[in-house]
């Protein structure tokens, strides 16, 4: 099984100050796979993918990436390995615009000296319009400060700077959250799609309809351990549901 | 007796400010003389009289054998130095005094030269400069307006422009106070607006030594020593440079290395061989364009 | 036994008392025994009164999420409103409300125009340090006023009490506003609102919390605080100078900090604050004890800070590290 | 129809700087009834929500409580008149702790003076984790921090809050954001259970079939206008989402 | 028209501009025509770079989210260092980058300090503050060290250019530094990291951004401008006096706060910071030229300062308000 696996995550354990919040978990996910994290409330999927996205370090248990032992000192590290994360909360700096947002720490230069360069302002809004468009989000300018957006424009724009920046793996907490209809549906999509593009993705949602939808593969996690881990096939939301 | 004697001198003043190293200078090298361990005690805040007062209490629990203490208020230190006397402490105030003198509070003996007096007579020696005719429009730097070594240097000036005043009814008087602050770039900006907006100045009367920096803005801007009569109070290196090139008229000088010197003495001498320690006035210190010349060696030295 | 030792490590004042002990011991060797002797933990007890009282309002009104720089100035425009009062003959009994009430109306001012204007209070009360010192000279007119003898009821105030004379009567004063401070922050709906307000000012409007009014009211109480620790240091000097408090407002942020308080407001202890102002002084009397020379004063006092901060900080990072659970 | 409407809005006009967010916007909510808002991101509701609750001023129009013509000036306004609301933004503070939390401005009092006295916090402790089992949440204790929940626990406070204070207007803008299952099917539940209590309810969702499910009268917004506003018997989700 | 009007006058810093404007046409008319005269403009612009590049260099540090107190005596130990290799017949070219040296050592201490231990950096900069004071007063002894004559090259910093000697050339050593600094902040992607960490410190670290080394640039940056503005002032003025600069934090903090730079984090730009130290300048300026009493000084000093931060807050709210369609 562990093959073809592109994250091996064995026996993680994470400790907040006096909570126990992930308690051995271990689990592979394959390359090209779509993963759907279901469970409840303060299950630990959030934790278990702070962990593999760099945010947060875990307390014990060891996880590999592409067959090779990785400890991923900050968010950096995961995303130079390939990882790319939509976090349950957002991610991004309310008293910056748009465009800024979308590229925080990946701006097109124009020239650079040391990693420190021009910013081509242009490109940057225009990609980032376009990134909006492909999630279906019409926003005014790409200068609207994201604080001043909407609950759900502020997701879409998660997502666009997602989808815009699509890596080796995929990693979306919930990120159909405040989502209206059509939104909901374009990341629903875009995730089915990441398949063809050979894109591994961990989804995690509370809507099972949704999880169904779009995954292979469904663990289901309860009070810091897996307590399920089938392929779609084989389970049905009955028994995910029984299961939580 | 027997071990060396313990002596601690507290001041309002902070360490970033040079006269009062001087007289750290003048403290350290009586100590050694005498033997003695010594500690000089700075405020953290220019002027904070508080803190003053903070550090002679902790001073006290150390038991010393002599306190030495510039006495910039007249009640603050009182209830303290009556406790150390009562303790058995040698107390002597140096550099500033009570303005009621012996009968102000416990101390032994006062060594330096008051604010007041030192102002008045600061600007009874530039009165000689003043011109013969015409209206004297004159101008007194508040350093630290609210704290006392600045509001009294500005009164013994301003006590004695009054007097001034009235012995020269025939002549208008006009005394301006200003608030200039103890940077000497912001003084020298303040008052040189001041003294472009006001060509007609006179005198200009800091409370400190920051008119030396004043002199440097009418040197930049081509005004010819003199035009403006200036003075202040402590000898450093920029003041002698610029009384050098006649900016400045008239300088205070209180000796300061003899300010911390003298008391250490006189500590030692009631220490060891019970001698009451007495007045000692460290001069009248009025220092004029002649005098710098031999005055220079011993700035650079810090023992004036 | 871990459990508790973690419960007590995590709060970040008793991190400052842990500190305090081993500062205390080092100073007490350095020192040839007279820290800790009768005569200098009685100047401490003395003086702490004064600081911590400002350190009291200050971490109030830090926790409530704003600033007040002009503290220093109102430790000095308080008494000076008094003293030129007594001065006038005017009793104490008016004076002394007088004062306080001058302290509270810049408190309001304080609270009136952050608020009403939206400004950041760092602002308005900076322009108030300028503005009470300078009131405090103007009516003074630059020296201070001669107190009549016994104008001043100093046995209430600053008369020495207890076992050996230990204590100054401004310490129980102290200890009854520390503790009642506590209780209003730590017990009544008042102190959650505080809290609230400070924590995430939005949350707090929309659950119908008067923040506007609960932040004028900690402005007022901060400024009431510092006035009246004026009040107290100038009956134990016996004049109302007007340079005093400078330089405060810098060291009531200071210890309301080291004890824990948060600079984005929500987070913080009045013991902490209050912890924090005994560092501060002990840092300081110690270092004058350990003869520390002049020139190398303000290093050490500024290193000591920096220091009681890291390891506060350090202790606590440890206590939270310990895998114990605590709250299942 | 205004003839038992509780809560009558007019031409109501919201602008943020340099967005026009509310067109005048007229609804008519009738007393017990439970209305849907359903709307694209950006549409306008939480705008006209947060008027509702007082959080925000209008720019033009008016709006009748019980048939007087109201102006909240500030939430405790409209708490006062009656309406009690659950914001799409976690409406809590992240530094203090859940018990804390629940009662914030509305603290049980063993005696006070002037409004200002000592706090019950036992009651409060009490009631608190009461009314968290309420909607089926587990947590630890009430002293913990809320800074420190997961995403779905930290909404259940707000939603466990909203309930136990229940008022004459509930307002609940996408309450089910970040819950599992079994919470989102207690909010649901709850919210059917309002009608019998004959408090009037307003629910803001992007799922559908949620709203279908327990509401009476569904009205739908696009850019700052009301673009549908039926009866649920008279209306079906394909028309519904045709208008999104 | 409108549209224009509105855009610009939500920008903080313009807001500045206006309140510039009326507050040097009543200085003006209150000074007699002196206000505006070629001296005194000189005369202020002199001075300004100073400040500014102090302002430009805390500005920037607190669009960052962090604080630093330690400007001021940074100032002053920066050109001393240089002032006391120089006395020693060091060259100036070793002394001069000794003493920026010196100041980048200061910065990167406050910035490992803060972020290593994960400590407020106002109390490691109220720290600093101390320590940098004290070393100062240490290397020099406590004396202003003598300079030899010439030692300095003067010509290249402090002397007049300019069409009637209107500037000095620290004003255009500070145009080039704005300009850099601006262009740092608003076109490069270091720019856009800095506005990050401080706008909403976990999206910047989730996002990858090196948050750590971010700051620490920031610190360092920031102890070098202030380094050099006293480098410059002690070139203007002559000697190093180990007291320059005391007191200069707060009035840099208020500078970035009068020019719209938020305390907390994020939100600012360096025009508005420079604005600020404009507006200082020129309200001490205009003050003295009014001849406002001693005792009266700070007290227009303070009110002029709220008032400046009152219109500019009122001005943005206007403009707001406007309803027009700027983004659709
Ligand atoms: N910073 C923190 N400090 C202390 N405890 C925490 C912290 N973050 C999370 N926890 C606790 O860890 C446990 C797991 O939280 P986590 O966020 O991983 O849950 P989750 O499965 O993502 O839940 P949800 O579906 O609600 O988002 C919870 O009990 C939570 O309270
Ligand atoms: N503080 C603000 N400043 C400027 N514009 C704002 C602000 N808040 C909201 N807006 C804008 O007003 C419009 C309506 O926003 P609103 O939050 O009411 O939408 P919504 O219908 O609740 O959307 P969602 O379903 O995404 O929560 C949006 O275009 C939004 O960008
Ligand atoms: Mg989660
Ligand atoms: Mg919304």
């Amino acid at each position: 099984m562990s093959g073809d696996a592109i994250i091996e995550v064995r026996d993680l354990h994470k400790w907040y100050s006096g909570v126990h919040a992930l308690k051995g978990v271990s689990l592979d996910i394959r390359r090209g796979e779509a993963l759907g994290l279901v469970g409840d409330n303060g299950a630990g999927k959030s934790t278990l993918i702070n962990i593999l996205s760099g945010t947060q370090q875990p307390d014990g248990g060891s996880i590999s990436f592409e067959g090779r032992k990785v400890q991923f000192g900050n968010p950096r590290d995961a995303m130079d390995a390939g990882i790319e994360t939509i976090y349950q909360y957002n991610s991004m700096v309310p008293t910056m615009s748009i465009a800024r947002n979308m590229f925080i720490g990946r701006e097109p230069l124009k020239a650079s000296i040391f990693g420190v360069g021009v910013m081509d302002r242009r490109r940057m809004a225009e990609e980032a319009m376009q990134a909006l468009r492909d999630v279906d989000l019409h926003l005014r300018s790409p200068d609207a400060l994201v604080g001043e957006l909407s609950g759900g424009q502020r997701q879409g724009v998660a997502i666009a700077r997602a989808m815009h920046f699509k890596s080796k793996v995929m990693i979306l907490d919930e990120p159909t959250n405040h989502l209206a209809v059509k939104e909901t549906e374009k990341v629903l999509g875009f995730i089915k799609s990441l398949k063809a593009m050979g894109i591994t993705a961990i989804f995690i949602s509370h809507n099972i309809h949704h999880v169904f939808d779009c995954t292979d593969r469904i663990v289901a996690m309860a009070l810091g351990e897996v307590v399920l881990d089938k392929r779609v096939e084989d389970t049905s939301m009955d028994e995910v549901l029984d299961v939580l | 007796q027997d071990g060396p004697m313990n002596i601690v001198f507290t001041h309002h003043s902070s360490a970033s400010n040079p006269f009062w190293q001087a007289v750290q200078k003048g403290f350290d090298d009586a100590c050694e003389k005498i033997e003695a361990n010594c500690q000089m005690i700075f405020t953290q805040t220019e002027g904070a009289i508080d803190q003053q007062a903070a550090n002679m209490i902790t001073a006290l629990a150390g038991s010393p054998d002599a306190l030495i203490t510039s006495i910039v208020d007249n009640t603050a230190f009182d209830q303290i130095i009556q406790q150390a006397v009562d303790q058995g402490v040698t107390v002597i105030a140096a550099n500033v005094d009570d303005t009621e003198g012996a009968a102000g509070n416990a101390r032994a003996a006062f060594v330096g030269q008051g604010f007041i007096p030192a102002g008045y007579s600061l600007g009874q020696k530039m009165s000689e400069f003043f011109p013969e005719e015409g209206p004297i429009n004159v101008v007194v730097g508040i350093s630290a307006p609210g704290q006392n070594w600045s509001e009294q240097r500005g009164m013994g000036v301003m006590n004695f422009m009054e007097e001034y005043a009235a012995a020269n009814p025939d002549r208008e008087v006009n005394v301006t106070r200003l608030d200039t602050g103890t940077d000497g770039a912001v003084v020298a900006e303040r008052v040189g607006a001041y003294l472009l907006a006001n060509p007609e100045t006179t005198a200009y009367f800091d409370t400190g030594l920051w008119h030396a920096y004043v002199a440097q803005v009418l040197a930049d801007r081509n005004i010819p020593p003199g035009q403006v009569l200036m003075g202040g109070f402590d000898i450093v290196s920029e003041v002698l440079q610029q009384m050098e090139a006649g900016y400045i008229q008239v300088q205070v000088d209180q000796q300061p290395y003899m300010q911390g010197f003298i008391p250490v003495m006189q500590a030692y001498l009631a220490h060891a061989v019970d001698l009451s320690p007495t007045d000692v006035d460290t001069g009248q210190g009025l220092v004029l364009q002649e005098d710098v010349p031999a005055l220079k060696e011993l700035a650079a030295q810090g023992v004036r | 036994m871990r459990r508790l030792l973690k419960i007590y490590m995590e709060k970040p004042e008793l991190a400052g008392i842990v500190f305090l002990l081993v500062l205390g011991t080092i100073f007490q060797i350095q020192s040839g025994g007279v820290f800790l002797n009768a005569q200098n933990v009685q100047g401490i007890l003395g003086l702490l009164p004064e600081m911590a009282l400002v350190a009291i309002g200050v971490t109030l009104l830090m926790i409530c999420g704003e600033f007040d720089l002009s503290v220093g100035s109102v430790f000095a425009l308080c008494p000076m409103v008094m003293g030129v009062l007594l001065a006038d003959g005017v009793s104490f009994w008016l004076a002394f409300p007088a004062g306080l009430g001058a302290a509270l109306l810049v408190g309001l001012t304080n609270g009136i125009i952050t608020i009403r204007f939206n400004i950041p209070s760092f602002i308005t009360t900076l322009g108030m340090l300028f503005v009470a010192r300078s009131a405090t000279v103007v009516i003074s007119g630059g020296f201070p006023p001669m107190i009549p003898q016994g104008a001043m009821p100093r046995d209430a105030f600053v008369a020495f009490v207890g076992p050996g004379d230990m204590f100054r009567m401004s310490f129980l004063w102290f200890l009854a506003v520390a503790i009642l401070v506590s209780l209003l922050l730590g017990r009544t709906n008042f102190g959650n609102w505080v809290r609230a307000t400070g924590g995430f000012l939005p949350a707090a409007q929309s659950m119908g919390i008067p923040t506007a009014r609960v932040k004028i009211a900690c402005f007022m109480l901060c400024s009431l605080l510092a006035g009246f620790a004026g009040t107290i240091q100038v009956m134990r000097l016996g004049a109302p100078l007007p340079s005093i408090g400078e330089g405060l407002e810098l060291q009531a942020v200071a210890a309301a900090v080291i004890g824990g308080t948060a600079l984005t407001g929500g987070i913080g202890t009045i013991l902490g604050g209050i912890i924090g102002a005994v560092l501060i002084r002990v840092i300081d009397n110690g270092l004058v004890l350990s003869r520390v020379d002049a020139d190398w004063f303000k290093m050490a006092l500024g290193g000591l800070t920096i220091f009681a901060v890291i390891v506060n900080a350090w202790l606590r990072k440890k206590a939270r590290a310990m895998k114990v659970e605590t709250n299942t």
